[in-house]
């Protein structure tokens, strides 16, 4: 007897009629089970389904549809309202420095790229220092001591129709060596 | 008649168990005394037919010899546990898809709530507490009831009607049950519920719940209604003293009546006979000062009585 | 081997051996997927292999015994017997009230834990959690309806499971300690509902809880407003509602202790409890019914003289 | 165990499938159900934002398209073209150098890069080696790191840099030049950005130039712009969108349906199919004032910004949300409740009317509001301070006597020195303490000079008006006056009465001196010119002419007493008999005798003979004096009492009011209607405000509002909230009476004021908004402005108490009630208007100012007329302003115009007698005579002028004003008379227009400058001298100077 029989039973017992009553007779008494299998089929089909979808439910319900972090993408005023080298105001809202070159304005990404720390800016040094294990980066936010593997990334930067810069943190821009350089595509720098 | 002020009550989403409450008790009555009037049929069959008493097999289900007097849990058992899994968990999610839990404005201490009423199954204490003394109303019932179901095993001293519905076995006890859990405990819920108006008011059903309405109550104690305020001096150990002697007077004429009671019958008699004494005194407490409710709550409702035993410290 | 024979083609001896080897590791292989295909065959029926018997050690088919088993040899089943009154079965006679009170308390456990994720018993955060259910969380409505209602349905089924108890009286001996635990458990039941009440932190929560906890201010000697209860020198701070609360008022402690008390201490106790009442229902020989009604006449006399409660249950056929 | 089951045992082999089959089936459809409402039932968002995007997206390329072409016309216009012209070849004029930096810092890069992998792991090596050395204990050890860092740092370093032939260099180094090479290549190349920057500077400069010309020249976006936004709109994710303040965790969600309110254009519900959701926020500028990130929404508007479920659950439009949103009508509310202090409010016009009539409609006179005319709690509180201080004082004196005398008795010099200086210092901190309290009485002065009330004083109603005119008044007074502030109330017959005795009865009784009477037609005119019409109107219904501030006119006549409006217009704040607030009476002649003191009582005179307490000596109404002379006062007089319908005498005799039988009744009822909040009545000065207070009416429970009876239909009907209970209680009073049965003085109080719908809709608006500070949205929101902002709120406080805008326009925009009437609309009658205060603080020397407010007559003597545009018919009345209104006002004025306080004059250095020729020769210039329309002070000449006295400027005038003035008169104050375009800019300087005189050659000042110097420092002589030529030199009034101004103006 197969394992769908076994189960059938559990869930009903043998529906008889007169036939199998008779069939029963011939064979010495012993009734010969013939379940409605279809149906107990597609029942154990739909209970499974309900407790997958169950599953499904409550995997979802760990998702909520909105937070209450701090944005990723957020504005930080036009680039006129930054002077030429290396602005901290938003390190700590955002943990980014927007930088303003003479001819291109872009924002660090205030992250370690070897440890994940939080450099300083060292405006006497005129260079980013990691406290975690002394990376140095300069004022590109290129490093040149320490452990750090490359250069800290670049955020994601453009204007939105008020001339608002539009930071992006999500999406960053990295320059590994020995690896294409991403600090020079579109949308890593602004024009100014 | 306010049909609307009616739907608003049975619509609120916290009375809806209420109104479940309305037709599945009952219901579940009915259903349960059907199956006890059967088979107090059925006794009455094999008492007058002893012949029959001795082949029976004493259900008023079928049985054929030959028929398991067993059968197996796996599958004859499970499968109903497992349908009525299905049909509640189909119930409860429907439920909860059309109706919202309830969710008021965030608690405020300076703003109550008129009604402010406890959780629906507390109404019944707290219409208790229209009657009585918060420490009886919400503290001594509370235990009295628990304790009394308890021991209703330990005093019960029938012994027939064990593990199949009777009535006539047991009239006694089916009744007092009955009385106590439909009349003073489910009902209660339901007067608290659909009667009890803002201010704790008695609205009858399509009455509108006026916040403003005024209703004229003077509630006199026992020992200042007319008569007795010429008998009892206004001080108060003869009132105590009155208040007590009332209430020791109730007790005796109630237990006398429940001794005629528990006596009315030969077969009551028999039952009687088996009990020990704490059992009769048990039985006798519980059940006088259960019958004590409705009386002090007639006295209250149709005789403006407030407390029947007034001392300094507590009242009755 | 190849490569050797690349190296060397001309020479016969060596192709011989070569054709041969390779002969051989044709049959080779042929026997291997030979043997994988009856491997691959006995799986066809899962329930023979030894992965399967570890879990459900018995064979599932409905041979009387294996039915037995099948209940005794699973955790889950083996709350009931193997088999039982054959009238048992008939709705007519439990109202299946207790199973179900049973399953909408498992209902209640999971909904409530999940709930739990989402909540915090603070006066600032427990109103915005709920409105965080309500409005972001997915299925977090649905849940706390269910959770919600689950509970009222819960106490409902209680109270129709204890009357029904009562109409067969189910409650004589030998299960009389059951009912009692059963009355205890209806208090739980209780208990639990009412500690959730609050959770939410809205007026009609607010105000059920401030109202039913306001009866224990009268609690005689233990409540300040109780009889004797002044005298025993009870204030609002230091009487049994203070106790319940946490604070005189319903405020931050009361939502965190009735918190405690609804998700951790109560069900606990109810737990066991419930352990206790269903192994009680098993050694008490099973549901009470229906069994055979039994006629006044075959009611056999006691024993003269009074019959202490307490030592031996009064007049009962010893059958 | 039995085996088989049996077949027909029901039990055993009844199929169970069939019910498990339908149980199960029921599960799947509850199971869909509950899928359904998680995805779509319950996020009605999804679809909205689809819709937006797929509808705004639509308009967005169509609209692109044109702003494209806009924009290529622009690129394709001259000026564009010039400038791009222009930027090519600044870039070509640098182009070969700038290529070649560029290739020298491409090849810098390579080599910098290479050369930071060497020298920093060199560092890192040599560091370390150092750190060891450093940190080892033995001297050994240390020595030999130290060599071996020495090893390390002597290379050799090897690299391959990139040389500009594009081959590869070997180099070796050791560590220090790595070093020096390595920092040198880097200072090369910033040094070479620099120099690159600086060759591009014009360039740069010129492309943002070009790039402003687009920006400046296109309406609306440019179409770069535009393509962001639909690429916006390509990556739009559909999640709700939700604003988040941390700070105060305020949450709102409104913007995952309102998804155009912060969009760059402003979208209409047309734009986008007609789904208004969809429309940007109708006032921009507010967003910018408080910005959404910041803000929020939902603390303006009100709403559940969480919710998101359904749009009644979102807008809190359901039982259980204590914070609704507004009503559209209502939905300036939401600044009230930030912006309480506030009386006038810019974008707030429904609100700011729901306060003027909140106070103008006497509301304020039984209900108290935080703010609002609360001169009286102010004085109760200087008189308690005063209290204080006087108590304090005489315990100071006890001490010192006390200390003198334990310093007499005192056995050492040291002691007694101790106890004399304690006494000493007594004396002095009492001394300050006296100073106090003089300050506080010239403040309660003041204060009670500064209340007022909205009613007439009827004490005074004996010798003002016709006696049995007064019960049909009280009865019905819209009846007889349909524009009236006064309201109705609910009285009976024989209330009415009784109140009418007492009134009549409690009146100072008496006779005025006759007055001879005077010419009607005269008073009219000068009701029309001489200004009245600002605040009264002239008659009734459609053709009311004249503003609502004050009472309507008509019908004076049939109720007034000639002598007293004679006397009443000549000086409103007149009164009788001065008023004690410490005895509650008001003082007979009889008081002044028993001091053997004249009955004299003025703001001189303000001190009781009896008690010396501070005197109430004037009426408390805002009507000002307009310094007319007597004759013209009677004049006015006579005219008003044209204005009747009926004869006085044709009202029914109410020879009851004589009954004295009636007074006690009629007190009682005065009382308890609180008739005194509004008038002052004999006995009930010092009366309380019998309302409640609405200072926070808007967040009281809805419970607390007394709905009585209609709670259910109101419940039924969908009005049960604030909004519908303040609708009706306003629209009619009575209404929550419905069905009750009550005594006439137990009914409710309210009497029914006498408002229009659109009135009704403001004052609930302001109701509405009244909350306490952080209901509904965190505390720390409301508006609490500091000086310069928070003197702009107090001025409105006072302007609007005295209605200055009836005359003159205060706020750009905003039309004064004269600018309306019929009689300014032609341009001569433009002429006629007052002076318009927009910009007055930049104009006027705030010392100056402070003393006109004080007397605008600028004159002891000289009174009847203006004191700086003696032209104007329309008069500038004299206010009365106490002290502190003064200020307050001046400060406004400064404010408003972003002044600095306080104002200190420049200096400007005298005229060489040079330079006075010069300005003179182009003062009197004929191109421009400037006496032709300006005063003089002369009356034959300022007969025919329109414009100010130039003596006045010194004193009057900012300098810098006057010069920006002389330069473009028009963008100051448009249509003004004053010619615009007198100067043209040379250079760095202005020049005048018209041809120069001979003796300007040469001189290369500013032409502007020097006039302004002169105009600063004109004496009389010199202007009764210049006036004498002008008219010598004969030439007809000023309508030609004016042709000559505009004539240099073509030229130019």
């Amino acid at each position: 007897m197969t394992d769908a029989e076994a189960k059938d039973h559990k869930t009903a017992g043998t529906a008889p009629t007169a036939a199998k009553a008779q069939k029963a007779a011939a064979t010495n008494g012993k009734p010969v089970i013939e379940p409605v299998k279809l149906r107990r089929r597609v029942i154990w089909a739909m209970i499974w389904g309900f407790v997958a979808a169950n599953a499904f439910m409550i995997m979802r319900f760990f998702f909520p549809r909105t937070l209450f972090e701090p944005k990723s993408i957020f504005t930080v005023g036009t680039p006129p309202d930054f002077g030429l080298g290396v602005d901290t105001r938003f390190q700590q809202a955002y943990r980014i420095w927007v930088v303003r070159k003479p001819e291109r304005l872009f924002v660090i990404y205030a992250r370690c790229t070897h440890l994940g720390c939080t450099p300083d800016w060292k405006e006497s040094e005129n260079k980013f220092k990691c406290p975690c294990h002394g990376s140095g980066y300069d004022s590109d936010g290129i490093n040149f001591e320490g452990p750090a593997p490359r250069p800290m990334d670049r955020a994601h930067v453009e204007l939105n129709a008020q001339g608002q810069i539009v930071v992006d943190v999500n999406r960053l821009y990295t320059c590994e060596r020995g690896k294409p350089c991403h600090f020079d595509d579109e949308g890593a720098y602004l024009v100014v | 008649m306010d049909w609307h002020q009616l739907w608003e009550i049975a619509a609120a989403p916290d009375n809806i168990p209420i109104v479940a409450l309305l037709f599945l008790v009952p219901f579940y009555t009915w259903y349960g005394l059907r199956q006890a009037l059967e088979n107090d049929r059925l006794l009455a069959r094999l008492e007058s037919d002893p012949q029959m008493a001795k082949t029976h097999h004493r259900k008023t289900f079928p049985f054929k010899p030959g028929w398991p007097r067993e059968v197996h849990v796996w599958p004859y058992l499970m499968r109903i546990e497992f349908l009525a899994a299905i049909i509640v968990t189909f119930i409860l999610m429907v439920w909860s898809i059309t109706l919202n839990a309830p969710l008021e404005e965030p608690a405020n201490p300076n703003l109550t709530m008129n009604p402010a009423k406890a959780p629906w199954y507390f109404l019944g204490l707290q219409e208790m507490l229209v009657y009585f003394d918060p420490w009886i109303a919400g503290v001594l019932m509370p235990t009295l009831i628990i304790i009394g179901l308890m021991v209703i095993p330990y005093i019960d001293a029938n012994p027939l009607g064990n593990g199949y519905y009777t009535f006539r076995q047991r009239r006694i006890a089916i009744l007092s049950f009955c009385f106590g859990f439909l009349g003073l405990w489910v009902l209660m819920i339901i007067i608290g519920t659909f009667i009890r108006g803002p201010g704790w008011m008695w609205f009858w059903p399509g009455q509108t719940w006026d916040h403003n309405r005024l209703v004229f109550e003077v509630n006199r104690d026992l020992h200042q209604t007319f008569p007795f305020n010429y008998l009892v001096p206004n001080h108060w150990i003869p009132v105590a003293l009155f208040g007590g002697t009332v209430l020791a007077l109730y007790y005796l004429a109630a237990g006398y009546l429940v001794h005629r009671l528990m006596t009315g019958n030969e077969f009551t008699r028999k039952i009687y006979k088996r009990m020990s004494l704490l059992q009769y005194l048990t039985i006798q407490f519980f059940f006088v000062t259960m019958v004590g409710l409705p009386v002090k709550i007639a006295l209250r409702l149709l005789l403006r009585i407030k407390y029947v035993w007034v001392t300094p410290w507590f009242n009755v | 081997m190849a490569e050797e024979n690349k190296q060397k083609p001309n020479n016969q001896q060596e192709k011989k051996a070569l054709t041969a080897l390779l002969d051989q590791t044709k049959e080779q292989a042929k026997a291997l997927k030979q043997r994988a295909v009856e491997e691959a065959k006995t799986y066809a029926e899962p329930e023979k292999t030894q992965l399967y018997r570890s879990i459900f050690r018995v064979k599932h088919d409905d041979q009387p015994r294996n039915r037995a088993l099948s209940v005794l040899s699973n955790v889950f089943f083996h709350l009931h017997p193997a088999k039982i009154n054959r009238d048992a079965v008939r709705y007519a006679y439990t109202w299946g009230m207790g199973g179900i009170t049973f399953y909408v308390f498992l209902v209640l456990t999971v909904t409530g834990v999940l709930l739990m994720f989402y909540y915090h018993p603070t006066k600032v955060q427990a109103f915005r959690d709920i409105l965080y259910l309500e409005h972001d969380v997915p299925f977090g409505k649905l849940l706390r309806n269910m959770h919600r209602w689950g509970a009222h349905l819960m106490v409902i089924t209680v109270w129709l499971h204890m009357f029904r108890v009562f109409l067969t009286g189910s409650y004589k001996t030998p299960r009389e300690f059951n009912w009692s635990i059963g009355v205890i458990l209806l208090v739980l039941t209780l208990l639990l509902s009412f500690t959730g009440y609050l959770l939410p932190d809205d007026q009609l929560g607010f105000w059920a809880i401030t109202v039913g906890t306001s009866m224990a201010r009268a609690t005689p000697l233990l409540g300040h407003e109780g009889p004797f209860g002044p005298q025993l020198g009870m204030t609002p701070y230091n009487d049994v509602r203070f106790a319940l609360l946490g604070g005189s008022i319903v405020d931050a402690n009361a939502l965190l202790r009735s918190y405690i008390w609804h998700c951790i201490a109560l069900p606990l106790v109810a737990a066991v409890f419930m352990g206790v009442h269903f192994w009680r229902v098993r050694k008490d020989g099973g549901i009470s019914g229906p069994a055979p009604v039994v006629m006044e006449s075959e009611v056999k006399e006691p024993r003269p003289g009074p019959t202490p409660v307490i030592m031996k249950p009064s007049g009962m056929r010893e059958s | 165990m039995p085996e088989e089951p049996v077949h027909d045992d029901p039990i055993v082999s009844q199929s169970m499938s069939g019910p498990l089959l339908v149980a199960s089936l029921l599960l799947m459809v509850s199971l869909a159900w509950a899928l359904y409402d998680e995805f779509v039932g319950l996020r009605p968002w999804k679809s909205y934002q689809e819709q937006f995007v797929h509808l705004y997206t639509q308009y967005l390329e169509k609209t692109t398209t044109e702003q494209a072409a806009a924009e290529q016309a622009l690129r394709g216009s001259s000026a564009f073209r010039q400038i791009e012209q222009r930027l090519k070849e600044a870039e070509e004029a640098v182009a070969p150098q700038v290529s070649a930096i560029d290739s020298e810092v491409s090849l810098l890069d390579r080599r910098i890069a290479i050369l930071t992998d060497l020298f920093a792991t060199a560092r890192g090596e040599v560091t370390a080696v150092i750190y060891r050395a450093e940190t080892t204990s033995s001297e050994a050890r240390r020595k030999r790191l130290l060599e071996q860092a020495e090893r390390i740092k002597r290379g050799p370093f090897e690299a391959r840099l990139p040389v500009p032939d594009g081959t590869l260099e070997r180099v070796k180094y050791n560590y220090d030049e790595l070093d020096t090479e390595y920092n040198r290549l880097k200072a090369r190349k910033s040094s070479l950005m620099a120099e690159r920057v600086k060759l591009l500077e014009h360039a740069t400069a010129l492309r943002k130039e070009r790039d402003a010309y687009i920006q400046e020249h296109l309406v609306g976006l440019t179409e770069q712009q535009m393509r962001a936004l639909l690429r916006k709109m390509e990556t739009f994710d559909i999640e709700i969108k939700q604003i988040h303040i941390v700070q105060t965790d305020l949450v709102d969600r409104c913007e995952s349906c309102h998804l155009g309110i912060r969009e760059p254009l402003t979208l209409t519900a047309a734009d986008l199919g007609g789904e208004k959701a969809f429309a940007s926020h109708p006032t921009p500028d507010l967003l910018r004032v408080h910005d959404p990130e910041r803000f929020g929404c939902s603390p303006c508007h009100g709403g559940n910004g969480r919710a998101v479920a359904s749009v009644i659950q979102a807008h809190g439009r359901y039982k259980h949300w204590l914070w609704p949103l507004y009503a559209r009508e209502n939905v300036q509310a939401g600044c009230q409740s930030c912006h309480a202090r506030d009386m006038v409010l810019e974008h707030a016009e429904v609100l700011n009317r729901g306060k003027e009539l909140y106070r103008l409609r006497g509301c304020i006179g039984c209900h108290r509001f935080e703010g609002f005319d609360d001169e009286r709690e102010r004085l109760q509180a200087a008189r308690q301070r005063i209290r204080d201080l006087q108590t304090q004082k005489a315990e100071d004196q006890l001490e010192i006597d006390r200390s003198i005398r334990a310093g007499d008795r005192a056995a050492t010099n040291e002691e007694a020195q101790r106890f004399y200086a304690r006494a000493e210092n007594l004396r002095v901190a009492s001394s300050g303490i006296d100073a106090e309290i003089e300050q506080l009485r010239l403040r309660t002065r003041d204060l009670l000079l500064e209340e007022k009330v909205i009613g007439p004083n009827l004490k005074e109603i004996r010798l003002k008006l016709h006696r049995d005119w007064i019960p049909v008044w009280i009865t019905n007074p819209h009846e007889f006056r349909s524009t009236t502030k006064m309201p109705r109330f609910r009285l009976e017959k024989d209330e009415v009465q009784a109140i009418a005795a007492f009134l009549w009865q409690a009146a100072i009784p008496g006779e005025l001196p006759r007055q001879p009477r005077g010419n009607a037609a005269r008073g009219r005119e000068l009701v029309e010119t001489r200004g009245c019409l600002a605040c009264h109107a002239l008659g009734e219904g459609e053709n009311a002419v004249g503003g609502d501030f004050a009472a309507n006119l008509s019908r004076v006549g049939e109720k007034a007493n000639y002598e007293y409006l004679v006397r009443w217009i000549a000086n409103p704040r007149q009164r009788t008999r001065p008023y004690c607030p410490l005895e509650k009476r008001d003082l007979t002649p009889e008081d002044y005798a028993k001091h053997a003191l004249p009955f004299r009582f003025d703001r001189e005179n303000a001190v009781c003979p009896n008690d010396g307490e501070e005197l109430r000596v004037e009426h408390m109404t805002v009507m000002p004096i307009l310094r007319l002379t007597p004759e013209e006062v009677r004049d006015i007089a006579t005219f008003l009492m044209t204005q009747r319908r009926q004869d006085p005498s044709s009202y029914a005799a109410a020879d009851y009011m004589e009954d004295p039988g009636l007074v006690e009744r009629g007190k009682s009822l005065v009382r308890n209607y609180g008739c005194a909040g509004c008038h002052e009545i004999a006995g009930l000065e010092e009366e309380g405000r019998i309302g409640t207070d609405l200072t926070a009416e808007g967040a009281k429970p809805i419970e607390r509002l007394d709905f009585a009876l209609l709670t259910h239909d109101a419940k039924r009907e969908d009005w049960y909230d604030h909004k519908g209970f303040f609708e009706r209680k306003l629209s009619n009073p009575a209404v929550f009476d419905q069905g009750k049965v009550k005594e006439p003085l137990e009914r409710l109080r309210m009497p029914k004021p006498n408002i229009t719908p659109s009135d009704i809709t403001a004052l609930t608006t302001f109701l509405l908004g009244s909350v306490e500070p952080g209901y509904g949205f965190p505390a720390d929101y409301i508006y609490r402005p500091t000086d310069r902002r928070r003197d702009i709120q107090a001025g409105w406080w006072v302007v609007t108490k005295y209605n200055c805008m009836g005359c003159h326009q205060i706020r750009i925009g905003q039309p004064s009630v004269l600018m309306t009437l019929p009689a300014y609309q032609t341009p001569e009658g433009k002429e006629k208007l007052p002076p318009s205060l927009v910009g007055a603080g930049a104009r006027l020397n705030p010392e100056w100012l402070a003393k006109f407010l004080a007397n605008p007559a600028l004159s002891e003597t000289d009174i009847h007329r203006n004191g700086v545009r003696s032209y104007l018919e329309v008069r500038m009345p004299t206010f009365g302003f106490t002290v502190g209104e003064i200020q307050t006002l001046v400060r406004f004025f400064g404010a408003l115009s972003a002044q600095a306080q306080p104002y200190i004059p420049p200096t400007l250095e005298p005229l060489t007698d040079r330079e006075m020729v010069m300005a003179r020769q182009l003062f009197t210039h004929p191109a421009a005579p400037c006496l032709r329309c300006h005063a003089t002070g002369n009356p034959v000449h300022d007969r025919t002028v329109n414009a100010p006295n130039f003596l006045l400027a010194k004193e009057r005038l900012k300098p810098d004003w006057t010069r920006r003035w002389l330069l473009d008169p028009a963008s100051i104050m448009p249509g003004t008379a004053m010619p615009s375009g007198l100067f043209r800019q040379e250079g760095d300087h202005w020049v005048f227009s018209g041809p120069h005189p001979e003796s300007f050659r040469g001189y290369r000042g500013d032409h502007a400058e020097l006039l302004v110097r002169y105009l600063f420092q004109i004496t009389p002589e010199e202007q009764r001298r210049l006036v004498g030529q002008l008219a010598s030199a004969a030439g007809s009034p000023n309508a030609p100077a004016r042709e000559v101004a505009r004539s240099v103006v073509k030229s130019h």
